[in-house]
């Protein structure tokens, strides 16, 4: 089974990334850009029997490491 | 305890790149002080005479550098894998009131483990961790000195020692900026004053509170280092062994506290 | 029928070349990428016409790799030797031989300098590119046993404001290139904790199709384990150690030998390869425990030829020969053929050779650090490699024959010097204005700030000098590679605007600023490395331009008695474009009697005197 | 108009950051985790007349900056 963890920064937190890709895309003449924010995504593949297991799996995998509850969200999504 | 029979481990993974400079600046102090990996402390691939545990040890450091690529984020990889398998060990020690330092990617893997700001007393290694330490607001890794201005009233084993009320060490990190939970941000900078738990703060030459460049990364309320509220857990962003040796020796003062302090225990 | 596949297991060809007419040996150089000339293939159907067999895939493409211009400098060696290589100091340990020079620097160390382009691959993909020019030259100083203490980086770029309709098809924007390239620097340099000290950066119109990437790398080792780079003898067993190995890579060096063009993005692609710090930073750690422990007899990089080169060399400069096990060889992905896995270029990967009662130490060792390490063959006490895959015998030549390219002493000739308008009278305030604001002038501390050049905290003079946050660039950077005060100085140097003009004079200015850099710091010019980056030198006039600035390094280098202790250099950067103009790198290094006696450039007092010396 | 632009490494790329973390989550007893493979996604927010228009504006911000086609591939996916 594979499945797409994206992880992105919680309302309010600042995203300096999409910040510096906003300005440089404005300054290549993209004027009609009006925000950009970054996200990060890990494509797991990940043996399981079941998608509920699996799921399981992965939301421990991202208390324990992938994700800081201070300033990330995260939501899975299934490839396969 | 006399100070040859000190023992410090500066503790590395793949990517940890600032051991060699910071076991010199323990050693040039009298102490004894090694390079550890932290599969030595479990993996059973390890050779006897290469095994160890902390009891071993009376100070641990969390040296800089790259832990892992910084991948995932800056110390996570480290301390989730610190966390899986040495918590209760690292608990023990802390509790002894041994002391624990990280600068700047060690820094990151204290906050990662939940061992800063470290409130509770009886739970040292918090089971999430409290604050984050993001990208600098620069978007970029910023490679300079720093001017620090010392705020701890005396809580803070590393830095009873220094005398200068300004230090300057130098700073290189993309990931330094503190930030505590949403709407409880003052909330948290209150309780670290009342416990004296701010060690460091960003100033400019005239030692004002200033905006970037001087605070390198935007921490919130110029935050350059803290230290846990029993005082023997410190992290800190700029860099003291690299202020230990000619033309810049403001640091060694962090290693000669923490060294005095071993040796009244 | 020019390829017969050979009935084994796996995918192996014959080439057919005691058959082929001088056509077919063209066309079968172009159709397996070999870049080799007629001449060249000619000398091959020769010595297989003498073995009485024709040769596998595998041998002619191990041919093609040790031939290239990028591996036995073909079209330089001749001048080099004539003009270049004849200035000794006693101080010097080992220049030009090995993978960097060895130069004694106090009575128990000696430091290792090394410097090389990593220009094609950074124009196809700027940010792999620079990073792998990094893991590479690291590579070379590990190899001879050191830690790597600092690096520079050299970087030449097309103008900054070139705009977007003037750029040919195929070509990236130089800010593209630039910001790839330091992005690249920064990334891999800081993950792997060595301290960028120095470099430069330079824009002209030249460099738009061309970008030249120069990494330049020092390091220190103890005299007494300075490891060569060859087998100790027979009976030595081959440990390769580091990444995996994949396609990445393929036909890199051939790449680097030829000229650049709107295609070569596609077709190269295969030939970049990209880097993981990651592996890198952990391989250092490790070889340099088992040099500090003597568990082994040799050392080398993987880099240009990979397999292919190192096993050769290695063995050759023992006076023995090799016997592989190419299966062994711990594989990225599957389906590679045995060709591909020997001349693959896959990064981060070491050579040693082992004697058998200490390999069980040497793979505990890499283990430990997590980095893959298996004994891949051994050596014998022929001159002969032979090499294996799943017991098939697949290969087998003559070491001496492989490396034994053609030396070519190319024709050249001398440009006459174009006279250039003399200013007269000016505005001096205005001119001085726009000086300072030209993006040859303009700081750089952008870039110097992303580098970590303090890590290690040995770097006692940066490259920012002055009151924090208010810094200028200083001359040379100073580290203190040891416990000692004893300091070593560092800069990088040339100027294309003269070299332009002409290459001669040109390059000597590019030394004297060299050593004017080091003194201004308090050091001692003590040797120094060079990266010689030309175009086509088939062309009589790039040719000319390569001999006249290889004559002034030597008449520099002799009457300042300053040995020249490693060096690269980089043909073909060249498209039908333009060609790059002669671009003499020099990486210098003084040494510092005691560094806090080193010199920033800030002034430091009010009321002192300002002396300007010289004429 | 809202569009996620995915940015991923073609294949046979070396990934150090989904190897590292691979690597990482085993270690922390994740023995299922079969692969991992890191992705960017940027957010972005543009005014456009159509989503034709938004899409071609996007694409060249992909060619100019967001992507190195040597090494990389993107996807646009429409988020509004
Ligand atoms: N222009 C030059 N000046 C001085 N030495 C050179 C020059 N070009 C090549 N060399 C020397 O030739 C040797 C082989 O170089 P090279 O093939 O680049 O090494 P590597 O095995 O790292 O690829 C090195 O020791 C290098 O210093």
């Amino acid at each position: 089974m594979i499945a797409d963890v994206y992880i992105e920064l919680k309302e309010g937190v600042t995203d300096p990334e999409g910040e510096a890709t906003k300005k440089a895309l404005r300054l290549l003449g993209f004027k009609k850009v009006k925000s950009v924010s970054s996200r990060k995504v890990f494509r797991i593949e990940i043996d399981a029997r079941s998608k509920e297991e699996a799921e399981r799996e992965i939301k421990l995998m991202c208390e324990k490491l992938l994700v800081n509850p201070v300033i990330q969200n995260y939501y899975i999504r299934w490839v396969e | 305890m006399e100070r040859e029979e000190i023992k410090v481990a500066v503790l590395r993974i793949e990517g940890t790149n600032c051991e060699d400079e910071t076991v010199k600046a323990f050693r040039e102090l009298g102490v004894f002080c090694e390079a550890v990996h932290l599969k030595q402390f479990y993996s059973d691939m390890i050779r006897d005479e290469e095994q160890r545990t902390f009891s071993d040890y009376n100070c641990i450091a969390f040296p800089g550098g790259f832990s892992a690529g910084d991948y995932v984020r800056a110390g996570a990889i480290f301390s989730a894998r610190l966390k899986s398998v040495l918590r209760r060990d690292l608990e023990e020690f802390i509790k002894q009131e041994y002391p624990v330092i990280g600068i700047c990617n060690g820094f990151q893997v204290l906050v990662e483990l939940g061992a800063l700001p470290g409130f509770d007393e009886d739970r040292p290694i918090a089971d999430k961790p409290e604050m984050a330490l993001c990208i600098n607001d620069s978007s970029r890794f910023e490679c300079r000195a720093a001017l620090l201005k010392h705020e701890n009233r005396g809580k803070c084993v590393f830095t009873r020692k220094l005398e200068k009320e300004v230090v300057m060490f130098p700073v290189a990190h993309a990931e330094g900026k503190v930030v505590f939970p949403k709407g409880m941000e003052d909330e948290y900078v209150d309780r670290l004053v009342q416990n004296d738990q701010i060690v460091f703060r960003y100033v400019d030459p005239d030692g004002n509170y200033a905006g970037y460049p001087w605070n390198p990364n935007g921490s919130i309320y110029n935050i350059a280092g803290i230290c846990n509220v029993t005082g023997n857990v410190f992290g800190l962003m700029p860099h003291p062994e690299r202020a230990f040796w000619y033309p810049h020796e403001d640091g060694k003062a962090v290693f000669e506290s923490v060294v005095e302090y071993l040796e009244k225990l | 029928m020019l390829y017969r596949r050979v009935d084994v297991p796996f995918e192996l060809y014959e080439i057919n070349i005691l058959d082929a007419s001088d056509e077919e040996l063209v066309k079968i150089s172009e159709e397996l990428g070999l870049a080799l000339n007629l001449e060249e293939m000619k000398k091959i159907k020769e010595y297989f016409a003498k073995k009485g067999r024709n040769p596998y895939d595998i041998e002619i493409q191990s041919i093609a790799q040790a031939w290239s211009e990028h591996c036995c400098y073909k079209s330089s060696k001749c001048y080099l030797k004539q003009f270049l290589f004849d200035v000794d100091a006693e101080y010097v340990i080992s220049a030009i031989k090995e993978d960097a020079g060895v130069v004694e620097f106090d009575e128990e160390h000696a430091y290792v300098v090394a410097l090389e382009s990593h220009n094609h691959p950074s124009a196809i993909e700027p940010y792999g590119g620079a990073a792998t020019g990094i893991g590479g030259i690291l590579r070379d100083v590990l190899c001879m046993g050191a830690q790597p203490v600092a690096l520079v980086d050299p970087l030449f770029f097309g103008r900054p404001d070139t705009p977007d309709e003037v750029i040919p098809r195929g070509t990236k924007h130089p800010l593209y290139l630039l910001s790839g390239v330091v992005a690249g620097i920064r990334d891999y340099g800081n993950r792997v904790g060595i301290p960028t000290v120095g470099g430069m950066v330079f824009f002209d119109d030249a460099y738009l199709t061309n970008c030249l990437v120069n990494v330049g790398c020092i390091g220190i080792a103890r005299k007494d384990r300075v490891i060569p780079s060859k087998a100790g003898g027979a009976g030595d067993l081959f440990v390769l150690a580091g990444g995996l190995t994949g396609r990445d890579g393929i036909h890199g060096v051939t790449f680097a030998s030829a000229e650049l063009d709107e295609k070569s993005e596609e077709e190269a692609r295969g030939a970049v390869q990209l880097g993981n710090p990651i592996i890198k930073e952990p391989l250092i750690h490790a070889c340099l425990e088992i040099v500090e422990k003597g568990l082994l007899t040799g050392m080398k990089d993987l880099g240009g030829g990979g397999l292919s080169c190192v096993v050769g060399e290695m063995s050759l400069a023992a006076g023995c020969g090799a016997e592989v096990w190419l299966e062994k060889v711990p594989l990225k992905e599957k389906g590679m053929a045995p060709w591909e896995i020997w001349i693959s270029e896959s990064q981060e990967r070491m050579m040693l050779t082992v004697k058998p009662q200490h390999v069980d130490e040497v793979l505990y060792i890499f283990q430990k650090w997590d980095v893959p390490a298996v004994v891949v063959g051994r050596v014998t006490d022929d001159k002969i490699l032979r090499i294996y895959y799943h017991g098939h015998k697949i290969y087998e030549m003559d070491i001496e024959f492989v490396v034994s390219a053609v030396e070519y002493c190319r024709p050249y000739t001398s440009k006459k010097v174009e006279a250039v308008d003399e200013v007269r009278e000016a505005d001096c305030e205005k001119t001085l204005l726009e000086m300072l604001s030209h993006y040859n002038v303009a700081s750089r501390e952008w870039i110097i700030r992303q580098y970590d050049h303090e890590v290690r905290a040995s770097t006692v003079v940066k490259p920012l000098q002055g009151r924090p946050n208010m810094e200028g660039h200083g001359d040379a950077a100073v580290i203190r590679p040891t416990e000692s005060w004893k300091g070593l100085a560092l800069t990088a140097d040339v100027n294309p605007w003269m070299t332009k003009i002409d290459p001669y004079w040109g390059t000597a200015s590019a030394f004297d600023e060299m050593i004017r850099n080091l003194v201004a710091v308090n050091a001692t010019p003590h040797s120094f490395a060079d990266c010689l980056n030309f175009g086509n030198p088939e062309k009589p006039e790039r040719m000319g331009e390569f001999v006249e600035s290889v004559k002034a390094l030597g008449w520099m280098a002799r009457n300042f008695g300053l040995p020249c202790v490693s060096g690269n250099v980089s043909f073909y950067n060249e498209t039908p474009h333009a060609s790059v103009p002669p671009t003499p790198t020099l990486m210098g290094v003084g040494v510092v009697e005691d560094v806090r006696k080193a010199i920033t450039v800030d002034f430091k007092r009010k009321g002192s005197g300002i002396v300007l010396v010289g004429e």
